[in-house]
């Protein structure tokens, strides 16, 4: 992707210039005159507690008032931040049994109200999390760990009872002001109605928020006693908009300097209007995920329909004239995880080829004997398939297009859309994916990136009157169990890689999880902005760097 | 007075018991908001049935329906899932003006959530319904004293069409010519989007630009309806025994139509504004959708998108509420510009 | 005898889907001061058409006077300007209507609805007005009058608004009071109270009156003067006394016959005489005598010509081609 | 004597009737006359000649054709309404979303007539406790903002519902769905009228006389009450198939209405607001067929209700 | 004397004024009937005069079983109509018939005339075939004098008169020995009146037909009725044969009610001397205490105001309600 590197760095030295320049004329006036970076939201965030929110509107903003312990870098790199260094095997870090693993804090790290932060918070936000009382969103990964110590003020020591692969990509994202909300615990027994929770003055990042008006805006003010190094914009702006197209025309016109999930369709309108639009791997790819339990469609369960299936499907077309060519098509879920380091080198890619892939369910025994243009398989069913997804535009117009390009072949795809809260709902509910009623379900999702490792398709995860709340919608098969179970207790990367090939490889081929595209985070900022980076992990990571040129 | 009051208080309660009842079920049985906790990913399993144990949403509907209703602090929840109940609950239930905490945004009073959007919904939905008023009663009145002139085939012809259109249809048609074009010809235009100009700050000058839209767009559809009506009223109050009688007075035309139909044919329209205003309250969804105007209707769909229980409710029961409140206010101006109900 | 009104030839039709109705067809009568014209003639005649006209109040449309003229103390109203006529109605000429239920506006005060008439005709101000207006409830016979006028119609029982009616209808002391079936509506006790308060209110104010009804015997208590209508033609006019001693139409002769006595028992087993048929509908143009399919003494000329107001006697008027006390055609 | 009487009785009444006219012809007459009225029958034929009669001259392939490569087209010669995101005819669309719109329509006020009618006559006729129960469920029904009833509704139902098919044609579930809804949460109007309607009839002298011959209620409810009650029930009907559309257009634009494939007007409007500068051909078309529809649609309505309403003022126009 | 066909004991009807929404409390009642008793005779005409709203309409209904009784009794024919079983009940109405006042509101707009008239013999299956139905209805039609290709027409093609016509013979067409004519003329133009007046008497000698005439015009009383009852606000005042009534009317009422009545005849009308009564009825939801008609009446005495009159024979057949007589 062209847009995808910028060069920040050359930029940098020009900051410099704007602040001496007007400070000469109207030193006083510019010492009043704020600089304002203005960002169009189109979603409002619902809390700004790291832990009653994964709303990516919501989790993407805390890098500017939270920390976390480590970072990730433009590159997904992670780097230390909270911590002296990233623990690891050779640095003592992790035990060599892979049980323990021990942090050691920077000693000049403080609140934004200057009190220090210490292991204490550390220890304290664990205590939140599992508390039950606090009702958080997800107690992942941290009820994976026996105990959490601090021995010393900064030291921070985890026990596992066995070895956790991805620990690095899950622990430690925001830490709590425990001198904040000990004390509404205490008093509330719970700190799920603390006022920080939508409030979060006091915080450990570059801004802290100033005001929040619902529907409106967010202001974030700058953190005068954040350590790095004070930020050089004095207040982030959010406004609130409705909607893509208030968003675009916020940012043509100038309004805002910043916006995201942008409509592929604009990318070239802002191009052409000088901003800069940042494409960043955040290792979310679209893609079908392919229902073969028992009660799916038996032809969907037949690999050669599947393997039909992925070679009827022109995905070029859809990354190039519904994408603008902003993305690419895509083999595997872990594609856009560490520049595909987990993909097997060994996959063919399929290819849009809708000859081959009739011969292949003529050789399968499906034909359309009754002339209507769909196939019936060998008791005369005719090959129709239900093709679900949740309402978005662009998934809806692409299965206008799939239903299309598969009936060429012959195969009918019945075609339904939910709300998410809907689709994504429990087994208890009827769900269609949970309960199985689609054969193809299509949405955009990760591993818990930048790790690799999901539990989509581990057989426990079925669901099923026992287990309600399952979230293998997919289908149990035993190799591919194994291979998922054996990752996750493999602290050896190398060996972590190795199976990981296979995995991919696997269910690439067998045609499992069909990739349409690569769906990396695109940003469209003001080219006045200096200094702006992005992670795919941590977007706002530098944003106390940033600057606006003249 | 306060006797019929009181009464017709008592005999709410039975009507909102029904509709809290039939939109809990609808709702309670609608989406799961914990579906989309995960965000981009998909609920983990483990979090959702700790959470739908913690929020009490594993509950009997009418269990869940009776904590929303009179709470659950006299009873112990189940919060760690070891299957005994052993801690206190803190709900204290809508009866006691506890309308709970938003699922989605977790922790937050749904109180507040309401009365940080209402006075937004009021700012709009005030003036429409003041300016609604004002040019209905004046165009239904003339249209209905010139009947079949061409301004009243005029005026007529152009209500039903303001009357038929979706309020979508004229906010886009009015954004794109307001907007969109003026803009593009140069000429002043409108504001599309939003309650100000970020860059120039909540000011009055600003909110009142960006009201024009909105309230354009409601007054076109509303006013078109409620001038048929006034004109239909006022055709048929002319044509009264009574107004015969004026006439055959002596009066000349002006004193017969202010002094004698106008009020007649005013009247009815109270109860249908009593109707429509505590609608205003849920505001408009659809044109602040479009308008990105932060008030009650798009509060609503947001969290009605998300299954939030206790937001929609509360956003429904508060109209509700209004609607049957409005109703009384209704019958007591009613009654006391109706002297046929005001001593009877 | 001065006569103040007089109606010349007067035609009104009315245009509705059916067709044209020809509401009035060119009837002619006038009325002198201080006396008491009763019209009677049933239901759809034109009773209510013709007085509404002297108002000009007939709906338009779908109703317009198409001819005739209506001299009013000498001038024609249906050339005065509009502003004249409203001097005229109310100060000159009042009317009371039949239904009291819906004759008053039900929103505004009973005084109100008096007392406007006087400070519009007469320049009173509130307080004279409504002083007058208590006088009038007075007159009328309402008790409490400074009470009442603060109450509403509805607070009023139906004998009550309709003695509000003639209170409003006298209020600027009117030269003809136009009363429209002002009984119809109500008991005969209430019925009485009524006939008897007009009788008593023309003795003291002198106006005269014009008393539409379709009741013969109400009508024999208070008119000078009688006419009987019927499809839209004025078919006989006659001094009151004269008409029930020797009613000359055949129409008003079935009508007196078929009509049961209150005070006489014609004993058992004798039979009411009857009108066959019934009236016509206004729409169908016909040729001759519009009674002619229901009378007894029809002759062939009846079929073809419509006979005009004839002198039958001194000041009694008849259309009619036959002399209803021989049987035999007039000759004409 | 009085057999001869009464026989030239006869013999008279025949020979001067005079053809009445029927109230068929009278309602006939004032709908006409009624110029708006016919105007909105004459665009109301369009419509329908266009959504249906456009099904003979393109297929629904062609209608959810998709050609990636000719995403967003503005009008043209062989667009001549644009094309939409995925390249679809738009005009092609609106032809078979017509059909779907009307049919929605149409159905949400079979549903609509069905329960208003019920609860109405069956709340009317009985009165008493069983009045009460039903009067306030319809007003609890009546007090939720009726969008806001609808969304809700909508989401209730939202879940996955089969497609069907009907008239050899598949249609998105969701159509019935939307059907029911509409219906649903419309009926309590109707309801009222009906109520009111038998209130006053079953006391009119025709239903007592019934009553005095021994007739049955049923037979008095269905034979005697409801077919004088038909007049405002067609006339509040009519209305409420405008209503119906909007209905669903209104949902659908909030995207809780007709699922894809299946075009609707309204679901083609869907995000609408997202291309109000950079593709109105995408709105304006099916926006315009809406508002024309529901105009029309309210055109007939009002001249039915003057031409149903005996009361009403005689146009001399 | 023979043994009355109708027997009414005590009849009281009273129209519950409720109020509340779910559970509908009772706050008052409107006693439109309020203990009435009378005979009605076979063959004979008994009129029902009084003012608007005095009850006459509701005792003609309640006495039907059109409305259910408060209390009181009906005796038709040996049996007590509000004991009987709602089956007996509807076998029994072809019996009971009633003729009503409003010739345009009483016939179905709907329905064709012969469908009109037939619905009696369709109900209570008179007529076995389709063409002895059809027989019966031209029948019925050339009773009242109606021209039997009528049958196919709509009643809006017909003129008041006619109308009536056709309710009556719906009245009869079940044969009834009974009818409650409610004010059958009094919607009908004077012209009309006697028309539909002779047919009722016709009828009445052809057929052996008993009636309850129910009227406010006591004029048209006196010629039809044998005996006349009057009513006042849902009580009974008097009660006795016709002559006796007119000639010597004992109920201060009555008297009233009879000077007011206006005779077609200036002469006569104008020597009459009337009594005019002071006021209105009052509301017959709130009835005054004692006798009913003591606010207007010009000769109450102190204990009227206390003490309600007695129903008493007073003279044979002359019943009457006061004190003062
Ligand atoms: N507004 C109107 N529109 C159409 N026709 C009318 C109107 N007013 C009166 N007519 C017709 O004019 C004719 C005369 O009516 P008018 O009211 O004068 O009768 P009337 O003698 O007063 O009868 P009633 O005793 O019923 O009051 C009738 O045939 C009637 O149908
Ligand atoms: N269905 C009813 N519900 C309540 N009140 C009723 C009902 N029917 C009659 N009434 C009341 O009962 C009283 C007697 O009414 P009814 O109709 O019997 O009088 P009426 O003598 O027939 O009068 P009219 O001469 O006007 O027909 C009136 O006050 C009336 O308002
Ligand atoms: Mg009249
Ligand atoms: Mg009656």
């Amino acid at each position: 992707s062209p847009a995808a590197t910028p060069e920040p760095a050359a930029e940098q030295p020009s900051a410099e210039q704007p602040m001496e320049e007007p400070a000469a004329e109207t030193p006083m006036e510019e010492a009043m005159e704020p600089k304002v970076v203005t960002f169009a939201w189109t979603q409002e965030p619902d809390s700004l507690h790291p832990f009653y929110t994964n709303m990516w509107f919501s989790a993407t903003l805390q890098q500017l008032y939270l920390c976390w312990a480590w970072e990730y870098d433009d590159q997904n790199i992670a780097y230390p931040n909270l911590v002296e260094e990233i623990p690891s095997v050779e640095n003592g870090g992790i035990s060599d049994d892979g049980l323990t693993i021990t942090l050691t804090l920077r000693d000049d790290i403080v609140w934004s109200d200057g009190t220090p932060l210490t292991s204490a918070d550390f220890k304290f936000t664990y205590d939140m999390l599992m508390d039950d009382a606090n009702s958080v969103n997800s107690k992942y990964p941290y009820d994976a760990l026996t105990s959490v110590e601090a021995p010393d003020e900064r030291t921070v020591v985890m026990n596992f009872p066995e070895p956790f692969a991805a620990w690095e990509a899950n622990f430690w994202r925001g830490i709590l002001p425990k001198h904040i909300l000990q004390p509404v615990y205490d008093a509330e027994g719970s700190m799920m109605g603390a006022d920080w929770n939508m409030n979060p003055t006091v915080g450990c990042g570059p801004y802290v928020l100033d005001e929040w008006e619902s529907g409106s805006y967010m202001r974030f003010t700058k953190n005068e006693n954040y350590w790095k190094g004070i930020a050089k914009i004095d207040d982030v702006f959010l406004q609130f908009v409705p909607d893509d197209a208030a968003q675009t025309a916020a940012l043509l016109a100038g309004d805002a300097d910043l916006g995201t999930f942008i409509p592929a369709s604009d990318v070239p309108t802002f191009q052409d209007a000088g901003l800069t639009v940042f494409t960043v791997d955040s290792g979310y790819a679209e893609g079908w995920f392919i229902n073969f339990r028992e009660m799916a469609s038996p032809a969907i369960r037949d690999v050669e329909v599947r393997q039909a299936i992925a070679m009827a499907l022109d995905r070029q077309a859809i990354s190039d004239d519904l994408l603008l060519g902003l993305t690419h098509p895509i083999e595997t879920l872990w594609d856009p995880i560490a520049g595909g380091a987990y993909v097997s080198p060994d996959i063919v890619p399929w290819e849009y080829n809708p000859e081959a892939a009739k011969t292949k369910l003529e050789n399968a025994g499906y034909v359309d004997s009754d002339g209507d243009g769909i196939r019936e398989d060998l008791d005369g069913n005719p090959l129709v398939l239900v093709h679900g997804t949740t309402i978005r535009e662009i998934r809806q117009d692409i299965q206008a297009v799939a239903q299309q390009q598969l009936r060429e072949i012959g195969i009918d795809l019945a075609i339904e859309s939910q709300d998410s809260d809907i689709f994504f709902g429990g087994y208890a509910d009827g769900a269609p994916p949970a309960i199985g009623e689609q054969d193809i379900m299509e949405w955009s999702d990760s591993t818990y990136f930048p790790d690799p490792d999901t539990d989509y398709w581990l057989c426990d995860q079925l669901p099923s009157e026992e287990n309600p709340y399952g979230y293998n919608y997919y289908g149990c098969d035993e190799a591919l169990d194994a291979l998922f179970q054996a990752q996750l207790v493999e602290t050896d990367p190398a060996a972590r890689q190795a199976i990981f090939h296979e995995i991919t490889k696997y269910m690439h081929d067998n045609v499992l999880w069909y990739g349409i595209y690569s769906d990396p985070d695109l940003w469209v900022v003001n080219s006045n902005l200096t200094g702006v980076k992005f992670s795919g992990v941590t977007p706002f990571y530098n944003i106390w760097e940033w600057d606006f040129a003249n | 007075m306060t006797r019929y009051i009181i009464r017709r208080i008592l005999q709410a309660i039975p009507l909102l018991f029904i509709i809290s009842v039939l939109l809990f079920v609808l709702m309670i049985n609608t989406g799961d908001p914990l579906s989309t906790m995960g965000g981009r990913r998909v609920t983990r399993p483990e979090d959702r049935e700790r959470l739908s144990r913690q929020l009490g949403l594993d509950q009997p509907i009418y269990k869940q329906y009776l904590f929303w209703l009179i709470g659950n602090d006299w009873t112990k929840v189940d919060l760690d899932g070891d299957g005994t109940a052993e801690t206190q609950g803190t709900r204290k239930g809508i009866l006691r003006g506890d309308f709970g905490t938003s699922m989605v945004q977790r922790g937050k009073e749904v109180t507040d959530i309401i009365l940080d959007r209402l006075p937004n919904t009021l700012l709009l939905m005030i003036p429409t319904e003041i300016i609604v008023i004002a040019l209905s009663l004046a165009v239904g009145v003339y249209s209905a004293l010139r009947q079949y002139s061409a301004t009243d085939h005029i005026i007529t012809g152009l209500s039903f069409i303001g009357y038929s259109m979706p309020i979508f249809f004229i906010a886009l048609v009015s954004m794109y010519i307001f907007g969109v074009n003026f803009k593009a010809w140069g000429l002043p235009y409108l504001p599309t989007v939003g309650m100000f100009d970020p860059k120039v700050g909540k000011t009055t000058g600003q909110v009142i630009q960006h009201m024009i839209l909105p309230i354009f767009s409601l007054t076109v559809i509303t006013a078109a309806g409620y001038s048929r009506f006034v004109r239909s009223q006022m055709l048929e109050v002319i044509s009264e025994d009574y107004i015969r009688t004026a006439r055959a007075k002596g009066l000349p035309n002006r004193m017969v139509i202010t002094g004698h139909a106008l009020k007649n044919a005013a009247l009815p329209l109270v109860t249908i504004v009593g109707l429509d205003v505590p609608l205003l309250l849920g505001g408009a969804v659809v044109t602040e959708s479009i308008f990105a105007w932060p008030g009650m209707g798009r509060l609503f769909i947001d969290h009605l998108s998300r299954s939030d229980t206790p937001v929609v409710m509360g956003i429904l029961m508060m109209i509700s509420v209004a609607v049957i409140l409005s109703q009384l206010i209704t019958d007591i101006i009613y009654a006391w510009l109706d002297p046929r109900i005001r001593y009877s | 005898m001065e006569t103040i009104l007089k109606i010349e030839n007067l035609e009104v039709k009315f245009h509705t889907l059916g067709g044209v109705v020809n509401a009035v067809n060119g009837i002619s009568y006038s009325v002198e001061a201080g006396k008491t014209l009763g019209i009677v003639g049933e239901s759809g005649c034109g009773k209510s058409v013709s007085m509404l006209s002297v108002m000009r109040l007939i709906p338009n449309p779908p109703g317009e006077i198409t001819g005739g003229r209506i001299l009013f103390k000498g001038q024609n109203l249906l050339e005065v300007s509009e502003e004249k006529m409203e001097h005229i109605r109310g100060a000159e000429i009042g009317m009371v209507f039949q239904d009291p239920m819906t004759s008053l506006n039900p929103v505004l005060t009973i005084g109100r609805q008096i007392g406007e008439a006087m400070m519009v005709h007469n320049g009173f101000s509130r307080e004279q007005a409504e002083k007058r207006t208590i006088e009038l409830l007075n007159l009328v016979g309402i008790a409490n009058p400074d009470q009442r006028i603060k109450e509403y119609p509805h607070q009023f029982s139906g004998g009550m608004r309709q003695r509000v009616g003639i209170a409003m209808a006298l209020a600027c002391e009117p030269d003809i009071l136009i009363a429209d079936e002002p009984t119809t509506a109500l008991d005969v006790t209430i019925q009485a109270q009524i006939v008897e308060l007009t009788k008593r209110l023309q003795a003291e104010l002198g106006m005269a009156v014009i008393w539409i009804t379709h009741d013969l015997g109400v009508i024999a208590d208070l008119a000078d003067r009688m006419i009987v209508m019927y499809a839209g033609y004025i078919v006989e006019e006659a001094d009151v006394f004269d008409l029930y001693e020797k009613p000359s139409h055949p129409y008003t002769l079935s009508l007196l016959r078929s009509l049961p006595r209150v005070d006489s028992s014609r004993g058992g087993g004798e039979r009411l005489a009857t009108i066959p048929g019934f009236p016509p509908d206004g729409v169908t143009i016909m040729l001759g005598c519009p009674f002619a399919p229901r009378c007894n003494f029809v002759v062939d000329r009846c079929r073809l010509e419509n006979p005009p107001l004839i002198m039958v006697n001194n000041d009694h008027k008849a259309a009619c081609w036959v002399d209803v006390n021989t049987g035999k055609e007039r000759s004409l | 004597m009085m057999g001869t009487a009464e026989s030239d009785v006869i013999k008279i009444q025949e020979e001067f009737k005079t053809e009445a006219l029927t109230p068929g012809q009278l309602m006939r007459m004032r709908f006409v006359r009624h110029k708006m009225a016919v105007f909105g029958l004459i665009m109301l034929v369009i419509l329908i000649l266009y959504s249906f009669g456009g099904a003979f001259i393109f297929t629904e392939a062609e209608a959810n054709f998709t050609n990636t490569k000719l995403r967003l087209n503005p009008p043209s010669a062989e667009n001549p309404f644009g094309t939409d995101t995925v390249g679809r005819d738009i005009l092609i669309r609106t032809i078979y979303g017509g059909q779907i719109s009307l049919l929605i329509g149409l159905a949400a006020v079979v549903v609509e007539v069905v329960l208003g009618v019920l609860i109405g006559a069956i709340a009317g006729y009985y009165g008493g406790w069983i009045d009460g129960l039903l009067m306030r469920f319809t007003e609890a029904m009546f007090n939720i903002p009726q969008l806001f009833l609808l969304l809700v509704m909508a989401k209730f139902f939202g879940g996955s519902v089969p497609d069907i098919n009907l008239f050899g044609r598949q249609f998105s579930g969701s159509v019935v769905v939307i059907i029911v809804i509409i219906g649903l949460t419309s009926w309590m109007y109707l309801a009222r009228i009906v109520r009111a309607n038998f209130l006053s009839l079953k006391e009119r002298e025709f239903v007592l006389a019934a009553h005095t011959t021994g007739t049955s209620n049923f037979s008095i409810i269905f034979q005697h009450i409801l077919p004088n009650s038909i007049a405002p029930i067609i006339v509040s009907g009519t209305l409420s198939v405008a209503n119906a559309i909007l209905s669903e257009a209104y949902i659908s634009f909030l995207g809780l209405g007709v699922k894809p494939p299946t075009a609707t007007w309204g679901n083609m409007l869907e995000g609408a607001y997202n291309y109000v500068e950079t593709a109105p051909w995408l709105w304006i078309f099916p926006g315009l067929l809406i508002v024309l529809t529901v105009l029309s649609i309210n055109f007939v309505g009002d001249g039915l209700r003057d031409a149903v309403d005996p009361h009403a003022l005689v146009d001399a126009g | 004397m023979t043994e009355p066909l109708v027997q009414v004991r005590h009849l009281k009807k009273y129209f519950p004024i409720t109020k509340g929404i779910l559970i509908q409390r009772v706050v008052g009642a409107v006693k439109a009937v309020d203990d009435v008793s009378f005979d009605i005779y076979p063959g004979e005409t008994l009129g029902l005069v009084g003012e608007s709203g005095c009850g006459k309409t509701t005792t003609g209904r309640t006495l039907i079983q059109l409305y259910k009784p408060t209390a009181g009794k009906v005796i038709f024919d040996g049996q007590d109509l509000t004991e009987i079983k709602p089956k007996t009940m509807r076998t029994l109405r072809k019996h009971l018939q009633m003729i009503f006042q409003d010739p345009y509101a009483s016939l179905n707009p709907r329905w064709t005339i012969s469908r009109i008239i037939g619905e009696p013999l369709r109900v209570h299956t008179i007529t076995q075939s389709e063409s002895a139905y059809l027989e019966r209805v031209e029948n019925l039609l050339e009773t009242v004098h109606l021209n039997a290709n009528y049958m196919n027409r709509y009643p809006h093609e017909f003129s008041g008169g006619q109308r009536q016509r056709i309710g009556i013979a719906r009245a009869l067409a079940s044969d009834p020995k009974f009818i409650v004519c409610d004010e059958p003329i009094s919607a009908l133009d004077v012209s009309i009146q006697a028309q539909i007046v002779n047919l009722l008497e016709d009828l009445q000698d052809q057929l052996g037909l008993t009636y309850l005439f129910i009227a406010h015009d006591l004029s048209m009383v006196r010629h039809i009725c044998n005996r006349v009852a009057v009513m006042y606000l849902g009580a009974m005042a008097e009660l006795a044969n016709r002559d006796d009534l007119y000639d010597d009317p004992l109920h201060p009422y009555t008297q009233a009610q009879l000077s007011a009545v206006p005779v077609p005849d200036p002469r006569v009308t104008r020597a009459r001397k009337r009594i005019i009564l002071e006021g209105d009825p009052p509301s017959p939801a709130n009835p005054p205490p004692g006798c009913r008609f003591h606010p207007r009446c010009p000769i109450a005495q102190p204990h009227c105001k206390v003490e309600p009159p007695v129903w008493r024979e007073v003279k044979p057949n002359h019943w009457v309600a006061c004190h003062e007589v």
